[in-house]
């Protein structure tokens, strides 16, 4: 067999054609190089401390949602505060975590009653548990209440109840802390700079 | 920068060059090993910000956890406890993960177009929605970085966080560090930086503290500053002289075009063949 | 801390020990490396273990664990000995030259007035001399062998380097090296800064071992000046204002210190408070006691607090002792505590000796948990396996578990270990139906107020009239806290100096705590707070980083206590004469064309008082200086002595070999049931010491699944030799013991922890990280606290976590 | 009616177009990750991470059937003395001089050469792309080892590719081939003239 030029023409058309359906889209498209999205372009930015040590960082709150009245906010992200003279935007391995203790699965979630003995939490509510602590606050109170020592002095002291608080919460519920237990004349009472 | 770091420099298994007239600033993140301290605030920086997590593993005797680079680990923390000097203990503390070659080797090996691009500023990144999973990018890589993931097949490693970067702001990791071992801005700078780096430490003993930013893959986008520039395979193995491995440069470069050519030269032969000699015919056979 | 965060980056030296900075507080620990990196700092570690800290120093010294005050006391020995010190600064801003009391002793380890049966000391002779004047008596010439710089001298002069490298364990070189670098710092412009933490607080005598630390810093000149200073890192993020605001079981807000017993007479409570100079010319700003304690209890309890009533001195309840954790935990082992709550506190696990704690809180009628966690406190009762193998059965407490909100959820202020108030933003609305704490105290407190106003009972005064003036009872609000803790004006506050000048009317928020009155005129809940809420407006809140002096004092920050000043004791980083010491980081100047301190700082000073009146620097001390000479406010000792841990690999104190009674510290309590369960060296010859990773925050992040992955699994660390003698590889699991309990963990195995020469043996360290429990994310563990001996610090009654004595086997 | 002579049977035809096919699959799917020029065929595909998925096993198929093709052939592709003189001749055979070539059985020499180098390939093919196998075995070999085996297993590939153009050429070129494997029949001439020893044998001429 021989090849006319007719012939070779074809071949070459043939050859043309099939790379111009390449081009024409059965190759896969040349698709723009797109970084991910940012992520935080329309959330709401909340300033915060961290609530692990006492370096006190500002962190950035950022969540889903601008504060509707429908919207319910969410927190998806946590940076450091760029503004904060002492972290300047940085934060420690706990507090770039801090996102997940937010959301930890350990998060209490609601109020828990364990009877004596029982082997279970049960649910019990807000009310219920107030007036059920107040109640045997009181009692304890009532009975133990030392308004004077055996001399004869005034004492005024709780000695029966306890209370160890919180080192992380503020100022505000440390006050509010303080005045209560001195004004129920509560003496064991302690916070985590002991330990 | 803004969104001309979504300008190209490189674009994996693509033959013709992408456009080039634009220059924008090449950043770079440089590693001060002699401020880290091993937190691994950036290993979960990265994890937050990228909504990865990895497996809540084991312990095995070491601190470094997660153990391995990983899908979900784009960066880990190796901690290496060496006496350069009798009786003086150093804690080595590298943070690994992808160095963002200017030469990527992961890119030159990847057979999927668009798969792995370096943007003109230098960030070497993985589009996974392009990825077809075949691993290639583990052999082209010197350091080994990339991750195939077990849940999807596809190739993961650090983005130098280009979503960030490209609105201006820094990497997560970057902007965690809490001692400032984790610096970011044009790799001029960042070099410029290290020179004063390297200048303190020299002062402080450290005779042959040095910049590693390795030739053989062209200079990286991630840098560190190292104590013992003369010896980096003290850091858990950082690779003296890394370079793309010579089966994968040579391969990918000009063996794979000619030998595509020897295939088609094979097919044209046997035409050419066919028409200047003609076929083998039996005269007596009759046809169908 | 004296100073603040920040300042770090002004310091020449770096002395982190009894503290891990790098791993515990990472983000203060930048302003260390900016110090390096732009001041050519250096910085030195000195801890039992090489930490992460220690990886990036200039110089690390190894230390057994517990001896740091034989390691400073040899510092201030070659400081004396090689007449290295800030002479003109020890001399007139220290009490170097006052003469202590001639009936003041210290024999073999013991000083004057001590009682072993109650393990106390009567203080009487821990004083200075007082002349007929009432001031004390000096000798400028430092001759006089009573002088404090002679009897320190003299005490120190047994910390010779040969004994401090025995003891301690530190290589005499390396021992050495310490002191020729803390010793540069002596130069009036050269300055260094002490950062410590619970490595030093956990020790039954971790107080003295700060007090040493001070000591040296006083020494060299490095109290009050930038850069320098004594800088408790502390541990959590309000801790610091948790204290200030005085919730510890003897403490009222800003530091006054409730009643004892004998103290039945206001005007000798006041009075004995209100310190009177010790010396002429000084300030001595406690005597404005009174002004600050009517206040608070007008801000207590209102217009039912009145002259007549001594401003309800009498409802507050007075102390027959300190009711800190251990002793109430002591008492409840007894069965003497029927109810305990717990507010984000979680004893099970932060509490020592497990088994003892989780005995006693089973002899509780109720417990109370406020927590936004489930710890493992709340579930005490609960059988966990062999974490915790109880029968809930045999448990009759009855528990009550009430989540609360976290940071993200709520405004208010927290104070960083800069003493910086800082207020935060809700940023969303908490999971379920999880409340606020001031809700949930408001909650139970109005509660008990009914019940009282309904059923009365015992003595109900105090909390029928106690102030709840909120505009949603249920529900305190932060803001209206915050202004009552800031203080306010209850009648027009006039300027003493021109009563024509009203400095705050009625009803308007005060400036701060110099406006507070003692006439009951003036209402505030914390008076060092005073100022943070003004009339314009949250200062807690303000956020102007501006830095104009570059130093970093960013007054315009949010709102230090006190005064919004930055570094404390600042009148001391300048000469008698008013000039700074080092002008490059100028905090306070005299200024005489205006009459006026000023500066890059609030002066922690009378603000018009001029150098040639010679008023001192420590204007809280009576004294105006600074002590060396503790007096009476220590209870071991007015000089810090190195005693062993109440566990100790040794049998004697190798400063006192002789003398049983020198051992530990003589004046640490001990509860009786107690010493049964100490362990001794034959049985537990390894030193055990707790410590927290950089991972890991406490018994929280186990909750947090991004720490888990960090640090998944519980671990103890050992030494390469150690490992060898009992065939333990890295990965191994291992057995833990102490005479208390034990854990299991995996052994990571390391050059990091040294065999320690000490007394001419090995002793090895076993480093027990705390992080785990059986509650949370994280892989279930062990709580290290089992281990753990109850025993605390003979002032703070902070337990002693960091060294006691443990075994450990292969499992 | 012209006479035939049964060169396969319908199982080994069978089992030659199943390798055969395979291959062609193996080829394309393979190529399209060989040079980007070659990419747009993971389309036949259904796109690149299905390309990367069915390359294996198509692989896999090929493998198993030409081993049992090879095992119908094996003692047809023994190099026997004649063999080495057909080589001599092969200008005359290319040239289509074949009155010049030698005697022929079964298959001639270069049919047994590419027998031979695609039972050498294949096996190479599959051992090699077994270390490349992502995601199943892939991450069980060093980084080394996946560079040389991927380089190993596109050599072997376009080794094989080459001998299969030839092969396949070489059935086009020699008209009458083809019908040998669709029909499994060539003419007595075919027979007699390309593979005249083959030819007595079967026919006893």
């Amino acid at each position: 067999m021989q090849v006319t030029r007719r012939q070779f023409f074809k071949l070459c058309a043939a050859g043309v054609g099939s790379s111009s359906l390449v081009a024409l889209g059965f190759a896969p498209g040349e698709a723009l190089a797109e970084v991910r999205e940012f992520k935080l372009a329309r959330t709401t930015e909340t300033r915060n401390t961290c609530p692990y040590c006492s370096v006190g960082c500002g962190i950035l709150i950022y969540s889903l949602g601008d504060q509707a009245k429908n919207s319910h906010t969410e927190i998806m992200h946590i940076e450091g505060d760029p503004d904060h003279p002492v972290n300047r935007g940085t934060l420690c391995p706990k507090g770039a975590g801090l996102l997940d203790f937010v959301h930890s699965p350990d998060r209490l979630k609601r109020p828990e009653y364990r009877a004596p003995g029982s082997k279970e939490w049960q649910a019990i509510s807000w009310d219920d548990a107030f007036t059920r602590i107040a109640k045997l606050m009181k009692d304890d109170r009532d009975r133990n209440f030392i308004a004077k020592n055996d001399k004869g002095e005034t004492v005024n002291r709780w000695i029966s109840t306890g209370m160890l608080a919180a080192s992380a919460s503020s100022n505000e519920t440390g006050y509010l802390t303080q005045k209560i237990a001195r004004s129920l004349g509560m003496l064991a009472f302690d916070n985590q700079a002991r330990v | 920068m803004a969104l001309q770091s979504l300008d190209i420099k490189a674009r994996s298994a693509t033959t013709t060059p992408p456009p080039r007239a634009r220059n924008p600033v090449h950043v770079a993140k440089l590693i001060d090993i002699s401020k880290c301290i091993g937190c691994k605030a950036c290993q979960v920086a990265c994890m937050e910000w990228n909504d990865l997590r990895d497996e809540v593993g084991t312990n095995v005797g070491i601190y470094d956890n997660p153990r391995d680079l990983s899908d979900q680990s784009w960066t880990v923390m190796r901690f290496s406890e060496v006496e350069v000097e009798q009786g003086r203990l150093e804690w080595l503390i590298r943070k690994d993960g992808c160095m963002h070659c200017d030469d990527p080797g992961c890119l030159k090996a990847c057979p999927s177009p668009g798969a792995i691009v370096q943007y003109a500023n230098g960030i070497v990144d993985f589009h996974e929605e392009h990825c077809i999973g075949c691993g290639y990018c583990l052999t082209g890589c010197p350091f080994n970085i990339p991750r195939i993931s077990k849940k999807d097949s596809k190739a993961y490693k650090c983005t130098l966080c280009s979503d960030r970067v490209a609105v201006g702001l820094e990497p997560a990791c970057i902007k965690t560090c809490p001692t400032g071992a984790l610096v970011f801005g044009s790799k001029e700078d960042m070099i410029h930086h290290a020179e004063g780096r390297i200048a303190d430490l020299k002062e402080r003993g450290y005779a042959n503290a040095a910049l590693y930013n390795p030739r053989g893959v062209g200079g990286t986008h991630v840098m560190y500053v190292l104590q013992h520039g003369d010896q980096p395979e003290l850091y858990a193995n950082l690779p003296k002289d890394p370079h793309i491995s010579p089966l994968v440069s040579l391969w990918k470069g000009v063996t794979k075009p000619l030998m595509s050519l020897g295939i088609g030269l094979a097919v044209f032969a046997g035409f050419f063949h066919f028409v200047t000699v003609g076929p083998k015919e039996v005269e007596e056979e009759e046809t169908d | 801390m004296t100073n603040h965060w920040v300042d770090i980056k002004n310091t020449d030296l770096v002395l982190i020990m009894g503290g891990n900075a790098a791993e515990a507080h990472p983000c203060g620990f930048k302003w260390v490396t900016e110090a390096k990196a732009h001041r050519k700092a250096k910085l030195i570690v000195v801890d039992p273990r090489f930490t992460r800290s220690a990886a990036v120093s200039d110089f690390y010294a190894p230390i057994r664990a517990g001896t740091d005050i034989a390691f400073l006391g040899g510092v201030i020995n070659y400081l004396l000995t090689h007449d290295k010190i800030h002479h003109e600064y020890v001399k007139t801003y220290t009490d170097f030259s006052f003469l202590v009391k001639d009936e003041f002793a210290f024999n073999d380890g013991i000083y004057s007035g001590y009682n072993p049966e109650k393990r106390s000391y009567d203080k009487s002779s821990w004083g200075y001399q007082i002349g007929a004047d009432g001031y004390v008596v000096t000798d400028p010439t430092l001759q006089n062998p009573r002088c404090v710089y002679q009897m320190m001298k003299a005490h120190y002069s047994r910390y010779t380097p040969e004994v401090v490298a025995s003891i301690c364990g530190t290589p005499k070189d390396a021992f050495l090296k310490v002191c020729e670098m803390l010793a540069e710092t002596s130069a009036p412009n050269k300055t260094m800064t002490i950062m410590y933490a619970l490595g030093w607080t956990q020790h039954s005598y971790g107080s003295q071992m700060i007090r040493t630390g001070a000591m040296v810093q006083l020494l060299l000149g490095n109290i009050g000046a930038a850069g320098g200073g004594m800088n408790a890192l502390r541990g959590h993020s309000n801790i610091q204002g948790l204290t200030d605001l005085g919730l510890l079981s003897n403490l009222l807000p800003g530091y006054m210190s409730l009643p004892s017993d004998a103290e039945q007479d206001y005007k000798a409570y006041i009075e004995k408070r209100a310190f009177k100079p010790l010396r002429p010319g000084q300030l001595s700003y406690w005597q404005n006691y009174n002004k600050f304690f009517v206040s608070n209890m007008k801000a207590w309890w209102g217009d039912a607090a009145t002259a007549e009533n001594n401003w309800c001195f009498d409802w507050l309840p007075k102390l027959d002792k300190g009711y800190d954790l251990l002793q109430v935990f002591e008492n409840m082992n007894q069965g003497k505590v029927n109810g305990y709550l717990c507010q984000g506190f979680n004893p099970l696990a932060s509490a020592p000796c497990k088994v003892k704690v989780s005995g006693s809180l089973a002899k509780l009628k109720y417990l109370v948990i406020i927590d936004p966690l489930a710890t493992e406190t709340s579930e005490f009762w609960q059988n966990h396996g062999e974490y915790n193998d109880v029968d809930p059965a045999k448990i009759q407490t009855e528990v009550f578990r009430l989540p609360s909100t976290c940071f993200a959820e709520e405004d208010g202020s927290l104070v960083s270990s800069s003493r910086v108030l800082q207020w935060h933003w809700k940023a969303a609305e908490p999971p379920g139906d999880a409340k606020g704490d001031q809700e949930i105290m408001a909650g139970i407190f109005l509660r008990l107020r009914e019940l009282y106003k309904k059923d009365g009972g015992a003595f109900p005064d105090p909390i029928l009239n106690l102030t709840w003036k909120h505009r949603q009872p249920h529900a305190p609000s932060p803001e209206e806290l915050a202004k009552e803790f800031s203080g306010r004006a209850l009648k027009d506050v006039t300027d003493p100096k021109d009563p024509t000048k009203v400095l705050a009317k009625a009803g308007e928020q005060l400036n701060g705590f110099a406006e507070l009155r003692d006439d009951g005129s003036t209402s505030c809940g914390c008076w060092i707070f005073s100022g943070a809420w003004t009339e314009k407006g949250n200062l807690m809140a303000r956020r102007d980083n501006s830095d104009p002096f570059g130093i970093g004092q960013t007054l315009n920050w949010a709102f230090a206590w006190p005064a919004n000043r930055r570094v404390l004791y600042n009148r001391a980083s300048c000469d008698p004469g008013g000039k700074p010491y080092d002008p490059t980081r100028k905090l306070i100047a005299w200024d005489a064309a205006t009459g006026k301190w000023g500066g890059s700082d609030i002066p922690d000073f009378k603000p018009d008082s001029p150098p040639e009146d010679g008023m001192n620097p420590f204007i809280m001390n009576p004294e105006g200086v600074a002590r060396f000479f503790a007096v009476d406010k220590m209870a071991e000792g007015p000089f810090p002595e190195h005693y062993e841990p109440m566990e100790s690999p040794l049998a004697v104190n190798p400063l006192h070999p002789k003398n049983a009674l020198a051992r530990a510290n003589p004046a640490a309590r001990v509860f009786k049931e107690d010493w049964a369960t100490f362990g001794k060296a034959d049985q537990f010859p390894y030193v055990g010491t707790t410590y927290r990773l950089t991972e890991h925050f406490h018994f929280w992040t186990k909750h947090v699944r991004l720490n888990a992955i960090l640090q998944p699994e519980q671990f103890v660390e050992i030494g390469e030799d150690l490992a060898k003698e009992k065939g333990i590889k890295a990965g191994d699991h291992v057995r833990v013991k102490s005479n208390r309990g034990f854990i299991v963990a995996v052994a990571v195995v390391t050059k990091r922890l040294r065999t320690l020469d000490v007394e001419g043996r090995k002793v090895h360290t076993v480093g027990v990280p705390i992080h785990w429990g059986f509650m949370g994310v994280a892989k279930n563990g062990y709580i290290t606290n089992t281990l753990t001996p109850f025993v605390g610090d003979a002032n703070t009654q902070t337990p002693e976590f960091k060294a006691f004595l443990v075994n450990i086997e292969k499992v | 009616m012209r006479t035939t002579i049964q060169r396969y049977t319908a199982r080994e035809r069978s089992n030659h177009w199943v390798v055969a096919i395979a291959f062609i699959l193996a080829g394309l799917s393979g190529l399209a990750l060989f040079h980007p020029a070659f990419f747009f065929l993971t389309n036949l595909f259904g796109g690149g991470p299905w390309d990367r998925i069915l390359h294996p096993f198509i692989g896999v198929v090929m493998f198993l059937s030409f081993v049992a093709l090879a095992a119908r052939f094996w003692r047809f592709n023994h190099f026997t003395p004649a063999d080495r003189q057909w080589m001599k001749h092969i200008g005359d055979e290319l040239c289509n001089r074949d009155e010049r070539l030698p005697e022929v059985g079964k298959y001639n020499a270069g049919q047994k050469y590419l027998f031979w180098t695609v039972v050498v390939t294949v096996p190479v093919l599959l051992l090699s792309g077994v270390v490349i196998w992502q995601p199943w075995f892939a991450p069980y070999f060093p980084i080394w080892l996946l560079r040389v085996a991927v380089v190993i297993h596109a050599l072997a590939a376009w080794i094989m590719i080459l001998g299969i153009i030839v092969h396949v050429y070489a059935a086009i070129w020699v008209k009458g081939t083809v019908r040998a494997m669709t029909r499994g029949t060539v003419s007595e001439a075919w027979a007699k003239h390309h593979h005249r020893a083959w030819y007595r044998e079967m026919t006893g001429k």
